[in-house]
């Protein structure tokens, strides 16, 4: 579904991504782990258009988006779910999930689609005439994800969802993350937290400094001695 | 004090009598005219109006946008001051003169700048700005409605006390005086403020005072300014000190690179001579000294310099081909003209 | 995008640059060569800014004087020519600007500045150089006091607005037979509050009474607080001593709000007919001169500038046009350029102008000159009569 | 009290032409924490337009109005593509610097192009004075006070009831995110330009209407009264613009009717500082606490 | 052994939401402290009361009993408690070295006619804080970064840099706001190192916030665990984990 070959990409002056590739395949969960400045943020950046990619090839579902403009992304069906949430802090729940579906035209299945995103974080239902900015961190990161599914992807991009949340959320998210994927909707995951994202995933990237260092599916990862080392604390 | 600091130092002092020597023998010889004296004069007095922004505007990251205001405080009073003294004592000599009455117009605007930053720092950014704007309006209205100062009619009969070499010496003792106030405790907590205001109170900085404080120096130095101004003119008005010249220096420092005082004279110099370069061009002056500006910002946003501070002593290494000589601090004790 | 952008507009300024190199043929340092056979005359005023309209017209008026001496064979066999440098209305830029022409274009005489703040700045300048000075237009009172080599050709404000205060005091069919008057007065603008103040204090004198007085600040463009309540006070006549810019638009307010008090201006009121007629209607001002006189000179004057500009001189063109002819003369007179002798000349010297014939006082002032009453009068400025002071 | 209710007016009038200009500065501000300015300018390049229409063409009002603001949309929108695009990623204060030098660029354009003198904006509504009540109204204060609230109206159902108005407060809001949400930032930025400048320039038209008095240096002090009346109601906030505009407007009327004239301007600061220090973001500004 | 940090009964009210309430802490001159609970549960709310970032609504924080409610953050720095800061607060434009000298201002000892005129005592008083400012870096093995600018450091770097800057004003008290926030496991565990070490070398106590269990777990004497402002549970780390309180509100499974 998403392949990325030879990926380049200049933070400034920094190299941060030096030629990586990587794919996801339709209906998988893939998780990119990887210490902080590894370069998962720049890369799902890349893959969504905010970030120009130097060298290489980003193709969904057989088309090139590498040039497309971040805008236009959403319309291929990419979700990103970015970094520390940024919900439209000023507006109401319910109308950051209608932003969230600002591509689609269709009215009534908008109306379903909220909805369901309800039925998924029943906690949204409660609050959705609060301002999304007096929400806990835990309902915005609920909301963020609720918006990013407004726009019917059919790749979700999720980066670092567990950040700065307890662990008692953490689980609530991940399982979430499992149901949404479970209803067919693809996810390529960027973890802090390799231990929780690699329980849920099929398979996993584990990148450093800018470089695929490792590949395999979640057990191999998970029992391979490096990565228990670096990234599980084991 | 080590000795590459008083290389540095000695090399900077240096270039600044050079660099007066050359002026004083070219116009003394009539290779300079007395236009190109005044035009050095004014861009002296633009250059203490920058640095002294610079301090609020670029060490403390504040939009202020009122600085003409003490720019007349200082201006006025030491007008006045100077007027009342040469009318006492007709044989007073004009260098004791001219700073006695520099400090008064000074130590105003100084009190002006308590009396204002008090209570409006604790805004930021975009509202301190427009409350700055604000003052100097107010200060321009109240000035043209004061009739004991010249009122809309402008103060008159000023001596004029300011010459080539006092604006130059006084200009350079200024450079000097916000530099080493930049690079000492006061500057370090001064940018720590910029940088992050609830760090710099979490790590002890008393962040309303050095506040205050910065705002208080700067509207010294600005009233310094003014008073050399006002003796440089003879004349002032209230005019002269609407906003959109608070607006041309507030270009100027941005322009050379906030916090980067080299960067504001740079820009000091640059901006008052290149209209004087343009006189020539008639209606288009303005034309192209606007169309200037943005394609300046447009391709240095950062202002000419950016934040780093230009050093005589580190450009003499480099250009020697040694190797760079140790820095410590991004604002160096090096000062140039 | 970026870099081609800029690209673009540093193409745009370098134009820009070329045009006004090719174009700016009145540009001074590109003759400098052949200074010796041009007598340099020095002129600056605002040719941008708020005060522009003043500063060009009086431009205007400057460039036909120069022109037609130098068509009529220049002055002691040379040509003479005038630098002009802008000074935005900004006394600042007025002292680089003078301070480059004594300096930069080594001028021998000086015509300037077109308002008073800026004369005023370099009024000190003006007496160490003993600069051969003639101010135009700006009519502030002690302009020129104390400083010998400086004169002008307009009256000063006091005297103009005494001429004012007379006229309205006078029994029609010689004045307006007012008995009350109100002032809207521009508060920060010396020309403004001169010439208030002196109508006030010469009105009250004639027995007449100042009921109320208003005032506004420079850039206000909203007067119907003040209108209002003048309105209420109701008195017989309303002096407004004002530029015509800013006089049509209360004149254009008072009409809204449906007053029908009659309005008295200054010279600054001067080309009020040609934006302003019917708001304007029937009011009089006084001027310096009018544009309907017999007078010969002035008749060729008006023809002359028509066909120069294709419209009507202001008086701002014509006090311009007559400072230059006056230091033509002066220049004439002395057989030289030294400063000493011109300014003697100008000293004895008699102006016979379009803005009147007069001698200096020893202050530098036009004595003798008549205050000419105009009145709006369909679009056209009609001569009604002259007073003095 | 006839009297009083007389200034009321007076200031409900230039008040709702302050609002209309304030418009353009908070919609600018909200989008890219710009003050823009050069709108001062482009409610000047709006008069000047309006005069074209009137004077040369001798068009009917409403098309003077229609030609006046799209012309000045189109320029407003030419100014942020040209100018302030590049600086998008820069330091905010280089883009108000580069603000500063637009606005003296039109300002000297408009010198050249349209001369130093002032023109005199021809009527172009009827000018009826009612009395109500022995207090006069002119029909031309009628309608100015008529086509702000109106245009004020289209503008508040514009932003809250369209896809594009939603598309204005998200990027305003979280640039970052409106991208991700498929919202074109480009499009949008100059679609606020577009509106900021029309209602500029209809700014422009009512103003030289009702002062009749068309200058280059037109802009200055309305556009600075203007901002001043955006922050006062809480920059970035529509309906705080227009409280604002309409505030200093009664202020300013009501300092001249009954203090003093030539303090008004400084009565007018004095207040707007106060509020501030009293309520820093202004009266509808949003309390936005740094988090620690 | 006497309590150097205590609070009492402390309540925070935003409005009408009470975000802390009736809030007890004493914390030893030598103890490790640890704040844990729900994200939203209060603990930067205590922190930025304890350092006077807000004044607390009802109760009595004493640092070595001296009452310090209501005063000034720079105040309690001076009184020696500092902090450092959940998302990093650097002076990101200037040096290491300079962010570090900041929080060491307070003993920087001359006068503003010193530094303009760059009298003897200025150089000495520089040299003297440059010097031991410099020995705080090379403790956290970053004396090599002294000139780098604060944001060009990497993310591990910039959290040390923040600590050394905390301990720059000489602190009694250290509060740590998730120092481990962004940090790999190996970062942590060096970290958790680092933080036993400035504790015996300069004699602190350290009351900390953080979510890595294992951190927490391994490090902490004490815990204390918040929830909707409310203390739930306080104990060792071992009677914290077995608490069923805790495990429903906080920990899970």
């Amino acid at each position: 579904m998403l392949k990325v070959k030879d990926l380049n990409v200049y933070y400034g002056k920094i190299h941060a991504i030096k030629g990586i590739d990587f794919d996801v395949k339709n209906g998988e969960i893939v998780t990119l782990i990887g210490a902080n400045g590894a370069g998962k943020t720049t890369t799902l950046k890349t893959i969504s258009g905010i970030l120009k990619a130097e060298k290489g090839v980003i193709s969904f579902d057989g088309e090139n988006i590498t040039r497309i403009k971040p805008h236009l992304i959403p319309d291929f069906g990419v979700a990103h779910v970015p970094e520390g949430r940024q919900v439209f802090a000023q507006m109401s729940v319910y109308e950051n999930l209608i932003m969230g579906a600002f591509i689609r035209k269709d009215k009534r299945e908008i109306a379903n689609d909220i909805e369901m995103v309800y039925t998924y974080f029943p906690r949204l239902k409660e609050r959705h005439k609060q301002l999304a900015g007096t929400l806990s961190g835990g309902e915005q990161q609920m909301l963020a994800i609720g918006r990013a599914l407004m726009t019917k992807p059919k790749l979700l991009l999720l980066d670092e969802p567990s950040m700065g949340l307890a662990p008692i959320l953490v689980d609530e998210i991940f399982s979430m993350i499992q149901t949404i994927n479970g209803a067919g909707t693809t996810i390529l995951l960027v973890e802090q937290n390799a231990n929780k994202a690699l329980r849920i995933a099929h398979r996993g990237y584990v990148l450093e400094t800018g470089v695929i260092k490792l590949t395999g599916t979640s057990e191999e990862l998970m029992s391979n001695d490096e990565v228990r080392s670096a990234y599980l604390g084991g | 004090m080590n000795s590459k600091t008083k290389k540095a130092y000695l090399l900077n002092a240096v270039a600044v009598f050079l660099v007066y020597i050359v002026f004083l023998t070219l116009i003394r010889f009539k290779v300079l005219s007395n236009y190109f004296g005044g035009v050095i004069i004014l861009t002296c007095i633009m250059m203490i109006m920058a640095l002294s922004l610079n301090i609020v505007a670029g060490f403390l990251g504040e939009m202020a946008l009122g600085h003409a205001a003490f720019m007349a405080i200082g201006a006025y009073l030491s007008g006045f001051t100077s007027i009342a003294i040469m009318n006492a004592f007709p044989t007073a000599p004009a260098l004791l003169v001219l700073i006695f009455s520099s400090l008064v117009g000074g130590v105003a605007a100084g009190i002006a700048g308590i009396a204002i930053g008090t209570p409006s720092l604790r805004l930021r950014g975009d509202y301190l700005g427009i409350v700055t704007i604000g003052f100097g309006e107010i200060v321009r209205i109240f000035f043209i409605n004061f009739d004991p100062l010249g009122g809309a009619q402008g103060l008159k009969g000023i001596p004029r006390l300011t010459n080539l070499s006092y604006a130059y010496w006084i200009t350079v003792l200024v450079v000097f005086l916000i530099f080493t106030l930049g690079v000492s405790k006061y500057g370090r907590a001064i940018m720590s403020i910029r940088e992050d205001e609830i760090a710099s109170e979490a790590s002890g900085i008393p962040t309303t005072r050095v506040k205050v404080m910065a705002f208080t120096i700067s509207s010294f130095f600005a009233g310094i300014g003014g008073s050399l101004y006002a003796h440089y003119q003879g004349y002032i008005d209230p005019d002269k000190f609407q906003f959109m010249f608070s607006i041309e220096m507030f270009v100027i420092v941005v322009l050379g690179g906030l916090g980067s005082l080299t960067g504001s004279i740079l820009s000091a110099i640059v901006l008052t001579v290149l209209p004087e370069l343009l006189r020539g061009f008639a209606q288009y002056r303005l034309l192209i000294y606007s169309l200037a500006l943005v394609i300046m910002m447009i391709f240095r946003p950062q202002g000419m310099l950016g934040r780093t501070e230009f050093s005589l002593y580190h450009l003499i290494y480099v250009l020697t081909n040694k190797r760079e000589p140790y820095k410590k601090g991004s604002i160096d004790g090096g000062k140039s003209s | 995008m970026k870099k081609r952008l800029a690209l673009m507009l540093v193409l745009i300024m370098v134009m820009m640059t070329l045009a006004a190199c090719g174009g700016g043929s009145d540009d001074s340092s590109d003759q400098a060569a052949d200074s010796g056979d041009v007598i340099k005359i020095g002129a600056t005023g605002p040719y941008t800014g708020e005060t522009a309209m003043y500063g060009v017209a009086c431009k205007e008026g400057m460039e036909l004087a120069e022109k037609e001496i130098n068509e009529n064979g220049g002055v002691n066999g040379k040509k003479i020519k005038i630098v002009f440098y802008d000074t935005k209305g900004d006394t600042t830029e007025t002292v680089n600007a003078y301070n480059r022409l004594r300096d930069q274009d080594e001028v021998v005489a000086f015509i300037g500045s077109v308002l008073t703040g800026e004369s005023n700045a370099i009024k000190d300048l003006i007496k160490q150089d003993n600069m051969p000075t003639i101010a135009p237009t700006a009519t502030g009172n002690d302009v020129t006091e104390g400083v010998p080599n400086f004169f002008r050709v307009c009256y000063y404000d006091n005297y103009q607005g005494g001429a004012a205060a007379n006229y309205a005091s006078k029994e029609a069919p010689e004045g307006l037979g007012a008995k009350s008057a109100a002032m809207l007065v521009s508060k920060g603008n010396t020309y403004s509050e001169g010439l208030a103040g002196a109508f006030k204090e010469t009105f009250e004198k004639n027995g007449g009474e100042v009921v109320i007085e208003e005032s506004y600040a420079k850039a206000d463009k909203d007067f119907s607080a003040q209108l209002t309540k003048i309105k209420e006070a109701n008195p017989d006549v309303i002096y407004i001593p004002d530029y015509y810019s800013t006089v049509g638009v209360i004149l254009q307010k008072a009409k809204d709000m449906g007053m029908d008090i009659p309005c008295l201006g200054g010279d600054g009121w001067d080309s009020i007919q040609e934006e302003y007629a019917d708001v304007a209607q029937g009011y009089v001002f006084t001027n310096h001169y009018a544009a309907d006189s017999p007078n010969e000179n002035v008749k060729k004057f008006t023809e002359n500038y028509n066909e120069a500009y294709g419209k009507a001189p202001a008086s701002f063109s014509a006090l311009g046009y007559d400072a230059v002819y006056a230091m033509a003369n002066a220049i004439i007179e002395a057989g030289s350029t030294d400063a000493q002798a011109v300014v003697s000349a100008i000293q004895t010297m008699n102006v016979t102008g379009i803005t009147g014939e007069f001698t200096f006082d020893e202050e530098g002032n036009p004595k003798g000159k008549e205050v000419t009453i105009i009145q709006v009068d369909n679009g056209e400025l009609k001569y009604v009569t002259t007073v003095t002071e | 009290m006839k009297l009083f209710f007389q200034q009321v007016i007076n200031g409900l009038n230039s008040g709702s032409i302050y609002a209309l200009i304030a418009i353009g500065y908070t919609l600018v501000y909200g989008i890219l924490k710009l003050i823009n300015f050069a709108h001062g300018e482009i409610m000047m390049f709006g008069a000047y337009f309006s005069f074209i229409a009137a004077a040369t063409m001798d068009m009917p009002f409403w098309f003077v109005i229609i030609f006046s603001m799209g012309l000045s949309a189109i320029l407003g929108m030419l100014v942020e593509f040209v100018a302030y695009r590049p600086l998008r990623q820069a330091p905010r204060l280089s883009a108000l610097i580069t603000a500063i030098g637009v606005s003296m660029f039109l300002q000297n354009v408009s010198l050249m192009v349209f001369g130093a003198d002032p023109k005199v904006m021809p009527r172009i509504f009827p000018n009826v004075v009612f009395n109500i009540f022995g207090i006069e109204i002119s029909s031309i204060t009628l309608i100015t006070i008529g086509l702000s609230v109106f245009f004020m109206i289209l503008l508040e159902l514009f932003i809250s009831h369209t896809k594009q108005g939603r598309a204005m407060r998200a990027v305003s809001e979280n640039q970052d995110a409106a991208i991700l949400m498929g919202i074109n930032v480009n499009r949008t930025v100059s679609i606020t330009f577009l509106i900021g400048s029309a209602l500029g320039a209809l700014g422009g038209i009512l103003y030289s209407t009702a002062y009749t008095n068309i200058a280059p240096t037109m802009g200055t002090m309305p556009g600075l009264k203007a901002f001043v009346a955006a922050v006062l109601g809480g920059i970035g906030s529509v309906p705080g613009a227009m409280l604002g505009g309409f505030l200093i407007g009664m202020i300013e009327n009501m300092s001249k009717a009954y203090i003093s004239t030539t303090w008004a301007d400084a009565i007018v600061f004095l207040i707007l500082i106060i509020v501030l220090l009293f309520k820093p973001t202004g009266i509808l500004g949003k309390d936005i606490k740094e988090k620690v | 052994m006497s309590a150097i940090l205590q609070a009492k009964d402390v309540t925070m009210r935003f409005g009408g939401l009470t975000a802390v309430e009736n809030f007890n802490l004493s914390i030893n001159s030598d103890e490790l402290v640890g704040l844990i609970g729900p994200n939203g549960a209060g603990k930067t709310t205590i922190f930025n009361v304890l350092t006077g970032v807000y004044k607390p609504s009802e109760g009595e924080i004493l640092l070595e009993d001296t009452l310090i409610n209501g005063l000034m953050p720079h105040e309690v720095v001076a009184l020696g408690m500092s902090r450092t800061f959940q998302n990093i607060r650097l002076f990101k434009d200037l040096t290491t070295i300079q962010n570090v000298e900041i929080a060491y201002n307070n003993d920087i000892h001359y006068q503003l006619p010193h530094a303009l005129f760059r009298t003897k005592k200025y150089w000495e008083e520089e040299e003297k804080a440059y010097e031991e400012c410099k020995k705080l870096l090379d403790i956290f093995d970053m004396g090599d970064y002294e000139m780098t600018k604060a944001k060009n450091l990497p993310y591990g770097q910039q959290r040390k840099l923040e600590i050394a800057r905390a301990l720059a004003s000489k602190p009694k008290v250290l509060l740590l706001d998730e120092p481990a926030a962004g940090m790999n496991p190996k970062e942590t565990s060096e970290l958790m190192e680092t933080i036993h070490f400035i504790r015996k070398k300069f004699n602190l106590a350290i009351l900390l916030i953080e979510h890595d269990m294992k951190m927490v777990m391994g490090i902490c004497e004490r815990l204390i665990v918040l929830d909707y402002g409310k203390t739930i549970a306080a104990g060792t780390p071992e009677d914290i984990r077995k608490n069923p309180d805790v495990i429903r509100a906080y920990l899970g499974e």
